[in-house]
């Protein structure tokens, strides 16, 4: 094994992590407000991609355009998904609220499937993919590896959104409500913060990250209506490997993830490939074992 | 002779001390009452001696045995059985089922024999019944036996707590306020009872604010104030005590300066 | 100000508050004393709208406010310091008392808030000290001024404490106090919550005593004081004993 | 033998020995699949409703009881009894191994890590051509027989399903009745206030879980034999969600309920939601989502509820009607 496919490896598996890592961010955005563990976050990202999809093919308007009516489409369905499942089942108990995340998965993501009859919409049923964001440069070499500017889209953008998400929660007002009312929704409401809104926002900005990631994943990766659910549950083992509820630790986790997937593909002969989607829980069971607090430590897990 | 000994133990929890280098002792077959303001660390000297939290520092030994940091279950089946301060009763079953429970060590039949009924796991059942029955019976509960356990008024669920506390046969009992939101009768009847298990052979540590009961019931009195012992001794001593009196009963005559 | 009548409140099957009525005019300060499982934080929080009534009615500056939101109340001027506490360990004294401002957003209300919070950086000196500090890190008595500072940033008309004494030494509870009959000087209008029957009756104007749910006593803070039936209860002297 | 008709477990074994000889023949599959999935919600019921811990990653314990039996069968001629045994015995022992780690977790995290658990058996299952057959599985399984006599028909298979499941629904009644089933109820609710009565949590947690993973290997040999073929797609995240959900419709703590509920819920699936093909999926997310928000509490509880609700009006109405005479 050279060491330039090992770095090939290397950065194709930070380009993956990145996506993994917008998808833990998601999970923690919602996580730090409510203390909920929204198990159809993946159902954002797949649908980031599909609405962009059918933006930009069946109505024919512009990339960037598409990409933003998109990310507002999926922000509607997780506004959509707090108030109608999550609100109803809020007070009773963690099982049910599992069950309804999980059944609020399965329905998103089967949605598309009744929709796809509809004249030119049948394109809905198959894996499709979205054109890359800059056609001109496909690819520049990195320490003789060459990546596609697709994957390193995809990298900036978690990048820029950790920024955001971290600048957000920690210097503004609404940021420091939204987590005040999940680690004290006592305190929170005897200050007057309406801890119900926080959890809205919650959801509403962990469904326009995960449409992001959606967008930004959808080029490199086969997408499908019914990809979300795996999607999703890599990105909560990137979060619960970097430290469950800290925004560093879900990108952390999410790189370190991705990394370790994609070499376990690349170095494993045979079996690496072969059995790809399962290296991610071999990793989570044997980090619940060792280390639950994952890689930076969370005081969230016991 | 001392049945239970604490030395030097201390509780930090992030930054705040709760406990700070508290020791003691306890004599066979008494009542040892432990008092202070809210907050002192009471509360938190029983969740470590029962294992639910471990100390920052010290130890604890029961006889001649060393038991800091064993985990909840080891001190229960050594014959350490406690109650809580908030009622902890199991809410899915009755009250004789809750009794039953707190009898677990006692018992053998594992998980997968159970589903068998044998006669040898027939009669172990019979057994317990009987005696988490003859236990509720002592305390007056026994017509209660099969009401669920959260169906009772608030005084009664305490007496149940206690008398699943019972049920595994304890050497050393601790009571976490047992008396709170009951009526003055009950509490009067309340302090008969812990009398009554005392006189049967049980030392009691007992955390209460009922300052009539724990007078009237203590063998022996321990202040906590500020995670620190600052008195010890019999009802009579402590009641004259100025310390006492300082960060407890509060101070009469200062009351001007406010 | 706050009138409260024939409140009841039920969990499940039992009844832990019942017909209680009770009312706080301007400027007094009215203690509720009595024992660990009276009822006495239930009853606070079924006013400040965490727990919902089961018949009765509580109004505030005659508005009805029986069903009202937690967070709605805080906006009309009535504050609680929960009992425990709750400052928010994560975050810093100063953002603390900035989530105690939430309720008060717009221009006047940032000017507002700089007079405020040197206001009460010059009640509590120690918490201009410890700005920067993380909450989770004061020690009790801190975090229970830090409490009440938060509950103060949102200009409340009526202030509630429960149990503001709870785990502190008696020097710094001496001090709760004196602050919080210095607020009622500058016009605060407050309702208390405590164990600590002495301290808290000694500054109050009026009292009441729960036991079990049920206001069995009510009148001046020294006639509670000199209460014999008081005494029976709190102070470990048993009536036949 | 009036006391015999009383009891609710052999009112149910009678009617279930007669009902062959009234149901129209297109519903014994209903049957006979709702007892085999009724095996695996009995152990979910004892996991999850009793012990209070979640387990999203059953539809594996049933898989590998179904790989064993298969694999047993069919490629080392084992008789189909020895194979039921061993797929008991081997869905017990990886659940003994994966439970180690895994029920440190609580919650969300248990949830997740089953989850994982079951993706991993699919994966493995599925990308595995040698000996266990990849996506295609393995076919041609034997009925089940015990000493020559052969299960074959629907008919035969419901006395077959429905004695084991009998059997084990009276086993899982004696358990929740015993010291053991007190200390599981205990953890269910108060893992702390159960720690400080003796009950050694950890441990009691894995028996639970091998014992329920156990009841899922039982169901998955029964399975293997009944369909004759194994296949990774049978054993996915839905199947797991399926017995979760029996359990919470038939309520929490009702063995007999939970059975009830399972054979409901496989007429729904198999018969009814099956027709409409792709968009099954879909409605069965959307009754899932239904059936949680508006009966959490299981559609026992609805029974219940509906009747405190009639006697609650049957009350005022008469109370009513007396203070007027």
């Amino acid at each position: 094994m050279s060491g330039v496919l090992i770095i090939q490896f290397v950065i194709v598996g930070i380009s993956m992590g990145a996506v993994y890592a917008l998808i833990a961010l998601g999970f923690t955005t919602i996580f730090r407000a409510s203390n909920i563990v929204n198990f159809a976050q993946g159902e954002f990202v797949m649908l980031g991609g599909l609405l962009t999809n059918f933006f930009l093919l069946t109505c024919g308007f512009a990339y960037p355009l598409s990409a933003v009516l998109a990310i507002m489409g999926v922000v509607l369905v997780g506004i959509g998904l707090q108030v109608l499942v999550i609100h109803p089942i809020r007070q009773a108990g963690i099982l049910i609220m599992i069950m309804g995340t999980l059944g609020a998965s399965m329905v998103i993501s089967n949605i598309p499937v009744p929709i796809s009859f509809l004249p030119k919409l049948g394109y809905l049923r198959d894996p499709f993919v979205l054109p890359p964001i800059t056609t001109s440069i496909e690819s520049v070499a990195i320490a003789g590896a060459r990546i596609s500017t697709q994957r390193l889209w995809a990298i900036a953008a978690s990048l820029v959104l950790l920024g955001v998400l971290y600048y957000f929660s920690n210097y503004t007002r609404t940021g420091k409500a939204m987590e005040s009312s999940a680690t004290d929704p006592l305190a929170a409401q005897l200050v007057g913060i309406r801890v119900e809104r926080m959890v809205q926002y919650s959801f509403a900005i962990s469904a326009a990250v995960g449409a992001v990631g959606g967008i930004l994943i959808t080029p490199i990766f086969n997408m499908a209506f019914n990809s979300g659910a795996l999607l999703g549950l890599k990105g909560f083992v990137a979060a619960v490997l970097g430290g469950w509820g800290k925004i560093s630790g879900a990108v952390l986790g999410g790189f370190v993830l991705g990394v370790v997937e994609s070499l376990c593909v690349g170095l494993i002969p045979e079996y690496g490939s072969r059995y790809q989607q399962m290296w991610a829980f071999i990793i989570l069971i044997a980090i619940l074992y060792f280390r639950p607090k994952g890689i930076l430590g969370s005081e969230a897990v016991e | 002779m001392s049945i239970f000994r604490i030395e030097q133990l201390s509780k930090r929890f992030s930054g705040l001390t709760a406990l700070n280098a508290v020791s003691f002792s306890v004599e066979n077959q008494t009542i040892q009452a432990i008092i202070g303001p809210n907050g002192a660390g009471k509360t938190t000297l029983f969740q470590i001696i029962s294992g639910v939290l471990p100390p920052t520092a010290g130890s604890i030994y029961y006889g001649e045995e060393e038991i800091t940091r064993k985990p909840p279950h080891k001190i229960c089946a050594m014959g350490i059985a406690r109650t809580f301060q908030m009622i902890r009763l199991f809410p899915d079953m009755t009250v004789l089922e809750n009794v039953m429970t707190g009898g677990h060590i006692h018992w053998k039949t594992g998980v997968f024999m159970s589903g068998f009924r044998l006669p040898n796991v027939r009669g172990e059942e019979r057994d317990a019944r009987q005696k988490a029955q003859a236990i509720l019976d002592s305390m007056g509960l026994g017509d209660k036996a099969n009401y669920p356990a959260t169906s009772l008024p608030y005084g009664q669920q305490r007496l149940v707590e206690i008398s699943r506390a019972l049920a595994s046969e304890p050497k050393l009992m601790m009571l976490d306020e047992p008396a709170a939101g009951m009526t003055p009768q009950e509490g009067e009847a309340l302090a008969e009872k812990i009398g009554d298990i005392r006189d049967s052979g049980v030392t009691i540590l007992l955390v209460e604010h009922d300052m009539g009961l724990v007078m009237e019931i203590s063998d022996q009195i321990i202040v906590l104030n500020y995670g620190q012992v600052i008195a010890e001794g019999s009802p009579s001593i402590i009641q004259q005590d100025p310390k006492v009196i300082e960060a407890y009963l509060g101070t009469k005559d200062n009351n001007a300066q406010y | 100000m706050l009138n409260i009548e024939k409140l009841s409140l039920s969990y499940g099957e039992i009844e832990v508050l019942h017909d209680v009525s009770l009312q706080v005019d301007h400027k007094e300060i009215v203690a509720i004393v009595g024992s660990n499982g009276s009822g006495k934080t239930t009853l606070l929080k079924s006013i400040s709208g965490l727990l919902p009534v089961s018949s009765g009615r509580i109004s505030f500056l005659d508005v009805d406010i029986t069903h009202m939101r937690a967070d709605r109340l805080v906006g009309m001027g009535l504050c609680q310091v929960p009992e425990g506490r709750h400052i928010f360990p994560a975050l810093s004294v100063y953002a603390n008392l900035e989530m105690g401002a939430y309720v008060c957003s717009g221009r006047k209300a940032r000017a507002e808030f700089e007079k405020t919070i040197q206001f009460l950086f010059d009640l509590f000196p120690i918490l201009e000290q410890r700005k920067k500090q993380k909450g989770g890190t004061l020690s009790g008595g801190e975090q229970q001024m830090l409490a009440i500072a938060r509950a103060l940033m949102a200009a409340p008309k009526l202030l509630m404490l429960d149990e503001p004494s709870m785990g502190l030494a008696p020097l710094i509870v001496r001090d709760i106090f004196k602050t919080i009959k210095t607020l009622n000087h500058e016009g605060l209008t407050v309702l208390m919550v405590e164990q600590d029957v002495q301290a808290s009756l000694a500054i109050s104007t009026r009292g009441y005593a729960l036991q079990l749910g049920r206001i069995v006593l009510e009148g001046s803070g020294q006639e509670l004081l000199a209460n014999e039936e008081v005494k029976a209860i709190y102070l470990g002297k048993r009536k036949n004993a | 033998m009036r006391y015999l008709l009383r009891n609710t477990n052999l009112r149910i074994a009678l009617f279930l020995a007669v009902i062959p000889l009234f149901l129209p023949e297109n519903l014994f599959p209903v049957l006979c699949l709702g007892a085999i999935y009724s095996i695996a919600a009995l152990g979910m019921s004892l996991l999850l409703g009793y012990a209070g811990q979640i387990s999203l990653g059953h539809a594996a314990f049933i898989g590998i009881g179904a790989y064993t039996t298969a694999i047993l069968t069919t490629q080392f001629n084992w008789p189909v009894l020895a194979a039921f045994a061993a797929a008991i015995f081997v869905s017990s022992v990886i659940a003994y191994i994966i439970g180690k780690p895994i029920l440190k977790t609580k919650g969300f995290f248990l949830a997740l890590a089953t989850l994982g658990f079951g993706e991993i058996f699919f994966v493995f299952t599925s990308r595995t051509d040698p000996v266990i057959g990849g996506l295609v599985g393995i076919g041609g399984i034997p009925y089940f027989s015990i000493a020559g006599y052969e299960f074959s028909s629907y008919v035969q298979m419901h006395y077959l399903y429905w004695t084991i499941l009998l059997g084990l629904v009276i086993y899982s009644q004696n358990m929740v009745n015993s010291r053991s089933g007190r200390a599981f109820r205990a953890i269910s609710t108060d893992e702390l206030a159960a720690s400080t009565m003796g009950i050694d949590v950890a441990k009691y947690k894995l028996r639970i879980f091998v014992l329920s993973a156990a009841y899922a290997g039982i169901a998955g040999s029964l399975l293997a034999t009944y369909l004759s073929m194994t296949q990774p797609y049978g054993f996915r995240v839905d199947l797991s969600i399926f017995i979760v959900l029996a359990v919470i419709v038939g309520g929490m703590g009702s063995l007999w309920g939970v059975v009830a509920a399972t054979v409901v819920l496989t007429w729904l699936k198999d018969e009814q939601l099956s027709q409409y093909q792709e968009y099954s999926a879909l409605i069965y997310g959307i009754i899932l989502l239904l059936i949680l928000i508006f009966v959490p509490q299981g559609l026992g509880s609805l029974g219940q509820r509906s009747f405190q609700w009639m006697k609650d009006r049957l009350g005022k109405a008469y109370r009513y009607r007396s203070n007027r005479s």
